[in-house]
């Protein structure tokens, strides 16, 4: 093979340095780096330092959604936005990233991801990042996740002084959003109501970037055996002590609605609009007010 | 049915605010107890938020809340049938949104 | 008392208002933070993050020491010097510290901690953040803060995939460095030898941030409370799957050099420059072979 | 001196390098081993790296090693004198330094 595609630059071999020296990592893992795509979903709190360290690492292609304004609140956690008040959040994050690293292929997308264009969106990447802030754009990016062929989900969340992570749709048997959670719940807390510190939501953001990296930088022998680990949620509480937990959790189910053996949200049902997430995320469903 | 045993009950994620707010308590319940019968039990007797539903709705808890036994999710260790041992560690989490 | 120190501007509210309605910082530890100043020696992988987190949570003085030029081979990790290559790091953050936040007091110090300089530059700060890359700067910045009346001390460290958390000298108690680490190592690795992930470093420098404002933030009644709680030792470890473990210290030591009931290491011996950090870091004391 | 117990070995912060660059090892050893005797077996019967003096210099691990017993700083439990127990884990963790 001789395109560019395959190879690294002496400068690409400069910046890249400390991090080509590890042995998991390695040249043939920076280049697998160089030859990824990962979408970035949420570019705040969580998406901020995401986006820093995904960029700064030489993944080839990154994307970013976010149809958001940047607010002065934002800036304790969303670090990112210095100066950029008033501004679209994703052209914050334009300024910033190709000042950090005009090596990256930046993807800019400035919209709320919708029903309508998550499908088109999420298409072309090979790992997903949910750094989103609601329920109806967690189970959103799950489904379409599902039925783009279980394309990779690394999903945080943070609130208050609490934070998870998750790898959804590992392996062929990892499970999606919604085995675990299979009813939406009502009334949930946001940032905005209640409040998050910045370092919490940050930690959880650097955190996807990490697994990011080991996912896209691992080859077809070292993931296969991360497959087999099976999936964990990390718990991350930081008061009064920090804790850290990391469980264990169920495999795909076999009657999950979207991912199971006999599925009702089907690829022809969520083109045709069917699925309504906002009625689901009210706690109302469609097509079925138990299951949905 | 012969003894009691004792538990560690686990909250976060703001499952602690039906609680007392309290995050760790420790149980004594008698032995040979399913999951389902100590949720229930928790529900009548422990809970200090009145709004029931909070916590459970129907027969098992509502949307969005996990529960695991010693860091694994229930279903893996046959949900409300598992037969609660001595010191485990029952954990509810509420999944947060936020981001 | 009628001092602007001890109210928030409406500016400040709306800047601070997620942060503000968390129960155990509220406005009151908003205030505290306000009144509060944090030294970060090291503006590299570590302090990058914890100075981003740190500045956009608003402790009223912030200093960064820093001597070093920003490097390309940097930028992976230290996120916060896109485009300033060639630049002190100094300058580099105190650019874009000041659009995050115009709000905090920032000190720059545009040199290497030295034990000509440490005691006049640790002094006027109430906590001291170790985000340095050489043990003769960590056994320096420890034994300034014993003399300094044992300044309370939040110290990290990350190498290739793993990383370390320490709250020293916390409470009348809490260990210093050299309790730990009575005598210091020889042939270290340095992240610029042996590399380090991006994420592994910037993960533990947001946690530095995080536990700098708990600290700061705290009252006294739950800052007696944490004290209680003796001092721990986080442990992360990146790779293959995540691990975090939490490791209980020993307390102070009464035979320690530094901190303990008969001390070699005095302000007196230290002012007259008798402590010879370079030599003792090549593992050879000047007063005592064995234990310097 | 009776029988044998298990013990779980556990090295980071570039530790593991001097054993075979393997993080966890599970070792059957005699009980009423204490610490101590455990250290210098280990320099003698498992380090595959035969610089000795990068794990134990006189009659203790070389300087920016830590030891901890169950997640606890081995100065707590006794240091050297501590007799092994069925099932400990035993960490050793060089230092890091960088940043
Ligand atoms: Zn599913
Ligand atoms: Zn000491």
């Amino acid at each position: 093979e001789d395109s560019n595609d395959f190879k690294l630059s002496l400068p690409e071999y400069l910046r890249y340095g400390r991090q080509l020296l590890l042995p998991p990592l390695g040249l043939s893992g920076q280049l697998r780096l160089k030859q990824s795509s990962v979408l970035v979903i949420g570019a705040g709190g969580l998406g901020s330092p995401a986006l820093m360290y995904l960029v700064g690492s030489g993944v080839g292609t990154v994307g970013v959604v976010d149809g958001d304004v940047v607010d002065v609140s934002n800036l304790h956690r969303q670090v990112m936005y210095g100066g950029c008040e008033g501004k679209a959040k994703v052209e914050g994050a334009r300024e910033y990233l190709k000042r950090l690293n005009p090596n990256v292929n930046l993807v800019i997308y400035e919209e709320h991801l919708t029903p309508n264009n998550s499908l088109d969106t999420l298409a072309p990447y090979d790992l997903i990042l949910d750094c989103t802030d609601t329920p109806l754009t967690r189970y959103l990016i799950s489904d379409t996740c599902v039925l783009l062929n279980r394309k990779p989900l690394i999903s945080a969340s943070a609130l208050k002084l609490e934070g998870t992570l998750t790898h959804f749709l590992k392996g062929k048997e990892g499970p999606c959003y919604r085995c675990i959670f299979p009813r939406a719940p009502v009334g949930v807390e946001t940032c905005g109501d209640s409040g998050v510190l910045g370092p919490v939501v940050g930690v959880m953001g650097v955190l996807q970037a990490l697994e990011a990296i080991k996912f896209l930088g691992l080859g077809e022998k070292d993931r296969k055996e991360q497959e087999q680990e099976g999936t964990k949620m990390l718990l991350f509480g930081a008061w009064p002590e920090m804790t850290w937990r990391s469980i264990k959790m169920r495999p795909r189910k076999k009657d999950c609605v979207v991912c199971g053996e006999n599925p009702t949200i089907t690829l022809e049902v969520f083109r045709k609009g069917e699925v309504d997430y906002g009625a689901f995320c009210g706690g109302v469903g469609l097509h079925d007010g138990e299951r949905l | 049915m012969s003894g009691s045993i004792s538990v560690t009950l686990e909250l976060s994620g703001g499952a602690e605010l039906m609680f007392a707010n309290t995050r760790l308590h420790t149980l004594e319940i008698p032995a040979d107890l399913t999951l389902q019968s100590f949720l229930l039990y928790l529900a009548d007797e422990k809970m200090t938020d009145k709004r029931r539903d909070l916590f459970i709705q129907g027969d098992t808890v509502r949307p969005g809340m996990l529960v695991l036994i010693n860091d694994a999710d229930w279903e893996l260790e046959g949900e409300g049938e598992y037969v609660i041992q001595d010191r485990d560690v029952i954990h509810l989490i509420s999944s947060l949104h936020g981001g």
